[in-house]
């Protein structure tokens, strides 16, 4: 029995396009523990948000997911939905990026919590809407006899980004997975619920998985964080490492990206070009015409993602420091 | 008020409600064609209505099996010398069907109901032969000048204006039927509503849900009761034909009154056709310049090949017409008029008419240009097309323009079309006159306005004239002329369609198309 | 108040508002979108606008340009009043202001080859020019904002995100505009080309000599490109100040309040970070709190905020503040700052 | 301002660079939506049949040994006989069926796309007119709309055809004009949308003027959703009038329509089954494929759902 | 809620009395009248007849009659049918009509939604195509042809079915006009509901819904349905008026005491007052089901209230 909730092996996640097949994420692997934080980062494209949707068997019609992914000793992938029904919302919840969207509009938000508890702890559906409301109230909702009323259209994104979070954390699962949980809300929103996401998993003891593109938000809440390109993992490590002492040249420029409110450079320092498309991935490392530290082995081999201790990984040959060589 | 009563009519219609499929021995089903207006002999129009009417109410005379005038409440009549007076004794043993007898008051009542302006009766017109009829229906006299009279209760003396020899068959119409005067004084014009009314015919309506059917029953205190099979009849109300068809071949209908022609081998040997008193004709508007040369008409009229019409075109055996006055209209002399080129072969008459239009200028390059209007009617198409196809060989265009029925004779009432129009007329009782009057100049069925005073003069003389032969000289005279003027086209006779279970005995083709239901009987 | 010629624009007493009608027959509402505003924009800098989201900083920049005609107030530009220009004039002086929009492939029109979309605007403010002149300007400008001339015949959907941004960059250059209104230009890119787009700008700015206006609820960023920054709450300035006064020494609870909100890419100050968010979240703006609209959300409301709406209190050097307590908490902070 | 103005040399040479420039013509819209619509098989089957029958309609006649309104009268109600030329049999009047299909046909995609057309125009009119003013104006409109649709209107199109007799231009006019509702509500729907894109703000920033905008910029992408809506209309007006056909309110001979063939072949489906299977096949088969057409039209313009 | 009922109805009011109005005069406006037949009346009995009707008097004077007349329930005499008056007909068919209409409309819109759902979520595999190829029946084969070929099928040769007529109380007889009238309605709402179906299905809330791993059963009934029925709900009310127009064949087909079949018959006979009573009727029950749609539709769409 390892001391891992979730344990990914070999994910791959791939769509059947009209006359292709695309491949989105590719030999995905990594652990969560029990209670930590993981950043999954990455930009659009990267395949951070399908790998997520794979492990929930939620992909749309024409994508599959292979591999393992051992929540305990069940795998999830390749199980029939039916199946599969037991332990989603109840070990292994999910919350999205747009709460717009992501709650039903034509039915009351207690609706929608109260048939989790019904679902999977057997409440009848008074005692399912009692406990919804002290979960709205967890969160942070005011009156929450009131709002349990309401429907989503009624409140404001916040609001429903709380309801969101309050219909994952229903079940108390091991697992939470946030994927962009506040890119649709405005900073001071934004704070509120990291704030929220910190103090409710330390209090559920629950492992949670943010996946964003925003460094900013990672910096806050993860305990380590995974870097994705092109559908593979190019980095991982603890946060501090990643942060201060990135290995991969993608890392490197994503932190160089990033505007930093507390000092203001002349220049931001961009990684150049665009992000490849996932049908035309180019031979070798898939990073290699953005890449600053390219070499002739690049253009023709990919990196494996190699560990470097520390519980750290990455998938680049350029050994030198990153620091000292500027983009060409 | 009426509006429950209307609704108790369903509510009854559901009470008497039977089943499908046990189709009981003594209930006749007839498809009866359009909706009946009213129930009112007096407020009717159709043929449709004339088969409940005719089974509920019976006039001085009625018809037989055959369709021709029988006593019906009289039990007899004598004609004064001049053929002026009438005098009906009624029987004895009739009485309404609420057991009232019936009385001359009630035939008095009736006719001067039928006169009065305010119930403003359609048919009035029918009885005019009455003296001082028309004044009356008119306004400009007081009912009481109609010349009907209650000698005593039952007898009745009926004076005519001029002498008529065909006014006993007029008789049979439903606008000579009488009406109960204690029940029309006690309903008003609810009295025919089925929960108030009351007939003195062998049937007595007891159900009408508008829109599906009326139901009548057997009326025992009928004169003729004894005789009287069927228990009660169903006249179905439909106007899809094809639909009607269906049904009656799924075996819900005994007799269809009418059916499409190109139905009539689905029917096999139901199909009932018979010769009937009328003619399908093309008015010619000789008021349009084009039409003025009587050569021209004469062409249009040879260039017909009318023998294809009734056979093929409708497939129902129409047979054609080379006359006005349909063959045996009685009062009338035999053959009184033929075209003489009727038996010339197709083809050469084809020629005499082109040559006919090329006399009067017309060619190919210069070809008369004619409008057919026609009423929408499947029928009528096809011959507007086979006829304007016809046309063609003697250099003739058509244009076709069909309207719906009311359009399409408003616009020829008014002499409001191009040239030629589609029109039909079915014989109201069985005399020529009833056809020759057509092309009346001073009528206002002449929709073509034929006008010649000549023709308008004999029209006038056969009036006056009391001896039938020499009366029936005059009217084929004037036929004559009016043929020989080209006053309008005659194309074909009117047939009658009726399909008839081999269920049905009794049933007997005629030229009147009048089937009382009275002379049926149905087995299994 | 300081008015130096370098003014390029000038907003005076700008009110806008929305009715929103409900119904056919029933009442309308009205929306406070803007009011009160007062500030200038000199020659040469980039003024930084930031807020939540309702906060009118949209509405704003679209009053400057004349897309949506204020209410009350004055637009000057080089001192003539913009929102009294008739409006066949006002077309033509649209050379002069332009606008980039956040959603880069909404802000092209579908239908139309990348060198239609920068080309279309010389269409009408340049009618003096030929065919072959405007294009060559259009493939000019395509090198200038780093696109390929050979892509003039694509269509905008064969681009992604940043490369559609250019485009709306080059049609927003190619009038050769004095004033650039830059709506959220890059929050709808993916990080790494925000940063592409960031330095694109400031090189355009240095290259076309531009003055830009740049809207964002992005502080980070905000604070990256800017000279100035101004700060809206609720439709009203709340406080305007130079970018390194705004993050060093922020003088209206509500800057202060957004400050701290904003993610640090840094994890060890993240971690220190007190993140003493804002309480709840920003009220409706149809019917806003009376007094200081910001109160509700304000740690260091009394109740004299309720009563008087606080006025816009020019400060050294044109820094603008609305608070009528900033002094007493600058006071509270140095005292909790000692203690 | 080093920049642009300096037109005279920098632009010479770029005037230059653009005449050796190799542009490539990118990938419009309507070259996606048709290779999308190529790839869709049962929409490419339909297109093809479609076409077939269109041939059939107006280029068939110059191949058929008989007019439409010519009488063969040896021939009345005769099933299909090759040695008189009679392919598909001839009606009751003797004239040639196939001749008459052709011409039917020929018929009833003219009179779908007269109606049609007008449906398309006035929806475009009221909906553009509706949509880009908003306000008042919209809700006003629209509540007319809303109220009209409240109305059966083929009981208005029997009326008018009863009184304006049966003069099938007007008559489709008038189908058209009343089909124009769901037009309408779709252009008012699309504008609105469009009115509030960035690129039509853009449009108004580079100085556009209204019409511009609404000819330039919202007119052409509106083509979308109306030719999605215009083929599915289509059918629609056909069957609507092949029901007016059946009360006898249709086109006036010896000109004729496939409702009005199958009308007339409807009845005597038994006796001169012809009648009804020759018409009967092509209004089934024309009516299927526009729907597939249609159906494929909406994939290939509007690929939300793939 | 019956506040918003209220002005929904008051609202359309203006609409059926403009178009009655239009009608009205439409209808004088043509050419022939009603008691133009291949069988003149006579001057004298014309005269009569239209001074019973009222016809002698000055157009407008009519036209106050009659919308006097309405505002009391009375829509005045028929011109083809003395024994009773349009409102007595009305009566009398409204309850048939309704019953037919309604049934015909309850059933098409179940199947309807049914057939779409099942297709929606078997997308592209046989009982998608084999759905999507019956209903598309309803749609492009005509419904009189439909009825005719019904009629002659399970009522001629089959014998199954009555060919037409009607018992009250039978439900035999409503089977086959039913059939036609629900086919083209169960058809469009069928392809209706599938790509709404289809397109739910792909929303996010759904995929939220199934990451709380509701079942998928759940997830149709509960979260699914309700939005998928939005656009369909909002067809029913054009729907419904294509299902009535349908009933006039259907009652003409089926000899059915419905008033859709006066109708067809009143205008061409001119009977004016049957033709605006008919049209009338129709008007009414399409708004008053339109204002019953409108609230299902308030009821699945909580964004949308009463105002």
């Amino acid at each position: 029995m390892s001391d891992y909730v979730l344990s990914i092996q070999d994910l791959s996640v791939t769509f059947a396009l009209h006359d292709t097949e695309v491949q989105a994420v590719r030999e995905m692997n990594f652990d969560l523990r029990a209670g930590e934080t993981l950043a999954v980062v990455g930009e659009s494209g990267s395949g951070k948000s399908q790998a997520f949707l794979g492990i929930m068997g939620l992909l749309a019609k024409n994508g599959r997911a292979t591999g393992k992914a051992m929540l305990g000793d069940v795998n999830l992938l390749g199980m029939a939905p039916s199946r599969l029904d037991a332990y989603r919302g109840k070990d292994i919840a999910m919350i999205f990026q747009d709460p717009m969207t992501s709650l039903n509009p034509s039915l009351k938000v207690k609706t929608q919590l109260s048939e989790v508890l019904v679902k999977h702890r057997g409440f009848d559906t008074r005692k399912a809407e009692m406990t919804t409301i002290e979960m709205l109230e967890r969160v942070g909702i005011p009156e929450p006899a009131k709002r349990a009323n309401a429907y989503p259209h009624e409140m404001s994104g916040g609001m429903r980004q709380r309801v969101m979070i309050a219909m994952a954390l229903l079940c108390q699962p091991k697992i939470l997975i946030a994927d962009e949980p506040t890119t649709a809300l405005d900073v001071t929103v934004q704070a509120q619920m990291l704030d929220l996401f910190k103090t409710l998993t330390e209090d559920f003891g629950t492992s949670l998985v943010m996946i964003t593109h925003d460094l900013g938000v990672v910096a806050g809440v993860a305990d380590r964080m995974m870097v994705m390109y092109g559908g593979r993992a190019v980095e991982k490590g603890k946060v501090d490492d990643l942060f201060y002492d990135p290995r991969h040249p993608y890392t490197l420029g994503l932190l160089h990206s990033t505007p930093h409110i507390a000092h203001r450079a002349a220049r931001l320092d961009p990684i150049q070009g665009l992000p490849p498309s996932l049908e035309h991935l180019p031979k070798g490392c898939s990073f290699n015409p953005r890449c600053a530290f390219c070499f002739d082995r690049c253009l023709e081999e990919r990196p494996p993602l190699t560990p470097l201790g520390d519980e750290r990984e990455k998938a680049c040959f350029f050994e030198g420091p990153l620091q000292s060589k500027k983009v060409a | 008020m009426k509006f429950t009563t209307a609704l108790k009519a369903v509510a009854l219609a559901s009470v008497f409600s039977l089943s499908f499929g046990a189709v009981q021995a003594q209930t006749l089903h007839m498809m009866n064609g359009g909706e009946p207006a009213s129930l009112d002999p007096h407020r009717v129009s159709g043929d449709w209505e004339n088969r409940i009417v005719g089974d509920y109410i019976e006039g001085l005379m009625t018809e037989d099996a055959e369709g021709a005038p029988i006593l019906g409440a009289a039990e007899s009549y004598e004609v004064s010398e001049d053929g002026l007076v009438y005098t009906f004794k009624i029987r004895e043993d009739s009485v309404w069907s609420d057991g009232e007898p019936v009385t001359a008051g009630d035939f008095v009542f009736a006719f001067q109901r039928l006169m009065n302006p305010e119930t403003a009766a359609g048919y009035a017109y029918l009885q005019y032969p009455i003296k001082n009829a028309e004044a009356v229906n008119a306004g400009e006299m007081e009912l009481s000048e109609l010349g009907v009279a209650a000698i005593d209760d039952k007898t009745l003396e009926i004076t005519l204006e001029n002498p008529a020899p065909f006014f006993l068959g007029a008789l049979t119409h439903y606008t000579a039927y009488p009406v109960p005067q204690h029940a029309v004084e006690e309903f008003g014009d609810d009295w025919i509503q089925p929960q108030n009314i009351v007939g003195n015919g062998p049937y007595t309506p007891v159900e009408w849900v508008p829109g599906s059917h009326i139901k009548s029953v057997k009326s025992e205190s009928y004169h003729d009761a004894e005789n009287v099979q069927i228990e009660e009849v169903m006249y179905y109300a439909l106007d899809d034909l094809t639909a009607a068809v269906n049904r009656y071949r799924a075996g819900e209908f005994d007799i269809l009154t009418d059916f499409p022609a190109d139905q009539v081998t689905a029917l096999g040997e139901d199909a009932a056709v018979a010769a009937f008193q009328g003619v399908h004709y093309y008015v010619m508007n000789q008021n349009a310049e084009k039409l003025q040369d009587v050569n021209v008409r004469k062409a249009l009229s040879m260039a017909i090949n009318r023998e294809v019409i009734g056979p093929d075109l409708w497939g129902t055996g129409e047979v054609a017409a080379y006359s006005w006055v349909p063959p045996g209209t009685a009062n009338y002399v035999e053959d009184a008029f033929q075209y003489e080129w009727a038996d010339t072969p197709y083809g050469e008459r084809v020629e005499e008419a082109r040559a006919l239009m090329e006399a009067a200028g017309y060619s190919a390059d210069n070809p008369l240009k004619l409008t057919i209007n026609y009423n929408t009617n499947d029928n009528h198409q096809r011959l507007a097309v086979a006829i304007s196809s016809m046309w063609e060989q003697v250099h003739v265009t058509t244009e076709l323009s069909n309207a719906e029925v009311a359009v399409h004779y408003d616009a020829l009432q008014n002499n409001d079309f191009d040239s030629i129009g589609r029109a039909g007329w079915l014989m109201d009782y069985n005399d020529p006159i009833n056809m020759l009057e057509l092309l009346r100049s001073d009528i206002q069925y002449n929709y073509g306005r034929y006008s010649n005073p000549e023709f308008d003069q004999l029209l006038r003389d056969s009036a006056t004239e009391l001896d039938l032969e020499a009366r029936a000289e005059i009217l084929a005279k004037a036929e004559t002329i009016a043929m020989e003027d080209y006053a309008a086209l005659p194309l074909a006779f009117y047939v009658s369609r009726n399909a008839v279970s081999p269920r049905i005995e009794g049933f007997v083709p005629n030229a009147r198309d009048v089937h009382r239901t009275r002379w049926m009987s149905k087995s299994e | 108040m300081n008015q130096t010629p370098a003014n390029l624009l000038e907003i005076r007493d700008l009110k806008k508002t929305f009715s929103i009608a409900t119904g056919l027959f029933s009442r309308q509402l009205t929306l406070t979108a803007l009011a009160d505003i007062n500030f200038n924009v000199r020659q040469g800098e980039t003024l930084g606008i930031v807020g939540e989201s309702g906060c009118g900083k949209s509405t704003l920049g679209r009053c400057i340009l004349q897309l949506i005609s204020p209410d009350e107030g004055q637009v000057l530009w080089l001192g003539q009043d913009l929102t009294r220009v008739p409006a066949e004039e006002m077309r033509k002086r649209r050379a002069d202001l332009q606008i980039i929009f956040q959603d880069p492939l909404a802000s092209l029109n579908p239908r139309m080859t990348v060198g239609e979309i920068i080309e279309d605007p010389l269409r009408t403010l340049r009618p003096e020019m030929n065919k072959t002149e405007r294009r060559a300007r259009v493939v000019r400008i395509m090198e200038s904002v780093g696109l390929l001339p050979e892509m003039i015949n694509r269509y905008p959907h064969e681009f992604s995100g940043g490369q559609a941004q250019r485009i709306g960059i080059a049609r927003a250059l190619i009038t050769e505009p004095k004033l650039i209104v830059c709506d959220e230009p890059v929050s709808a890119l993916d990080v790494s080309i925000q940063a592409q787009i960031l330095n694109l700008l400031a090189e355009l700015k240095d290259e076309f000599g531009l003055t830009l206006i740049f809207i964002s609820h992005n502080l980070s960023v905000v604070r990256h490109v800017s000279d100035r920054i101004l700060v809206l709450y609720l439709g009203r300035i709340v406080e305007l100040a130079t970018g390194d006064e705004i993050y060093e020494d922020p003088k209206h609870p509500y800057t202060t309040a957004l400050l701290t909100a904003v993610p640090i890419p840094d994890p060890k100050l993240a971690r220190q970070r007190n993140i003493d968010a804002l309480k709840g979240e920003i009220p409706s703006p149809i019917n806003p709190p009376s007094g200081c609209t910001f109160r509700t959300r304000c740690r260091h409301a009394q109740p004299q905020c309720a009563e008087t709406r606080p006025p816009l209190e020019t400060l050294e050097n044109g820094r603008l503040v609305a608070c009528i307590r900033w002094r007493e908490i600058e006071a509270e902070k140095a005292a909790l700052a000692e203690a | 301002m080093a920049g642009l103005t300096q037109k005279d040399e920098v632009l010479t040479r770029y005037a230059e660079k653009l005449s050796t420039l190799k542009a490539p013509k990118g990938r419009s819209l309507t070259d996606d939506a048709i290779r999308r619509m190529l790839a869709n098989k049962a929409a490419m089957v339909s297109l093809f049949v479609l076409a077939a029958i269109v041939l059939f309609a107006f280029v068939g006649p110059y191949f058929v040994p008989w007019g439409y309104s010519e009488v063969d009268w040896a021939s009345i109600r005769k099933p299909p006989d090759f040695e008189a030329g009679h392919f598909f049999g001839t009606d009751h009047n003797g004239r040639d069926l196939l001749a008459r299909t052709m011409f039917g046909t020929q018929m009833s995609l003219i009179v779908a796309l007269v109606a049609t057309t007008v449906s398309v125009v006035i929806g475009i009119a009221y909906g553009a007119i509706a949509g880009y003013f908003g306000g008042r104006v919209d809700a006003v409109m629209m509540r007319i709309v809303d109220m009209l649709y409240a109305l059966p209107y083929i009981l208005f199109v029997i009326i008018l055809v009863v009184i304006f007799g049966r003069n099938p231009i007007l008559l489709f006019v008038g189908i058209g004009a009343i089909e124009w509702l769901t037009m309408a509500r779709i252009v008012r729907g699309q504008t609105l949308t469009l009115k509030e894109k960035e690129f039509v703000e853009a449009a108004r920033a580079g100085g556009a003027k209204p019409w511009t905008i609404i000819f330039r910029h919202i007119v052409p992408n509106l083509t979308g959703p109306v030719v999605i809506y215009a083929t599915l209309t289509i059918p629609e007006i056909i069957i609507v009038e092949s029901f007016l056909s059946y009360l006898g309110l249709g086109i006036q001979e010896p000109q004729t329509s496939l409702g009005t063939l199958i009308s007339t072949g409807a009845p005597v489906a038994e006796v001169t089954p012809w009648m009804l299977i020759y018409p009967g096949i092509i209004l089934v088969s024309l009516l299927f494929c526009l729907t597939y057409v249609g159906d494929g039209l909406r994939d290939a313009l509007d690929p939300k759902d793939r | 809620m019956l506040r918003y009922a209220t002005r929904r109805v008051l609202s359309a009011l203006p609409i059926a009395f403009i178009a009655v109005t239009v009608c009205f005069f439409i209808l004088r406006a043509a050419p022939g009248g009603p008691f133009d037949s291949d069988r003149p009346l006579p001057p004298e009995v014309l005269a009569n007849v239209r001074a019973y009707y009222n016809l002698d008097q000055p157009l407008f004077m009519q036209y106050l009659l009659y919308i006097g007349g309405v505002l009391r329930g009375d829509l005045g005499p028929s011109m083809s049918s003395y024994d009773f008056s349009v409102s007595e007909l009305m009566a009398i068919g409204m309850p048939f009509s309704l019953q037919l209409g309604l049934t015909a409309f309850v059933i098409a819109t179940t199947i309807g939604v049914l057939t779409g759902m099942i297709a929606a979520v078997y997308k592209n595999k046989w009982p998608d195509y084999l759905l999507v190829l019956v209903v598309m029946i309803g749609v492009i084969v005509p419904n009189f042809l439909i009825g005719a070929l019904l009629q002659l099928w399970f009522g001629v040769y089959l014998r199954w079915l009555p060919a037409g007529g009607w018992v009250p109380g039978s439900w035999a007889h409503l089977v086959l006009p039913v059939a036609v009238l629900s086919w083209a309605h169960a058809a469009r709402i069928s392809r209706l509901m599938r790509g709404s179906m289809i397109e739910t299905l792909g929303t996010n809330y759904v995929r939220t819904a199934r990451s709380k791993g509701l079942g998928e059963r759940m997830v149709l009934a509960r979260h699914a349905i309700k939005p998928a029925l939005i656009p369909v709900v909002s067809y029913l009310g054009p729907g419904l008026s294509y299902l009535l127009t349908g009933s006039l064949v259907v009652e003409q087909i089926f000899g059915l005491p419905g008033i859709g079949r006066y109708f067809i018959q009143a205008a061409l006979n001119r009977d004016y007052g049957m033709v605006l009573g008919t049209t009338l009727f129709y008007m009414l029950l399409i708004i008053a089901l339109n204002l019953i749609v409108d609230l299902v539709y308030a009821w699945l769409d909580p964004k949308v209230r009463y105002r």
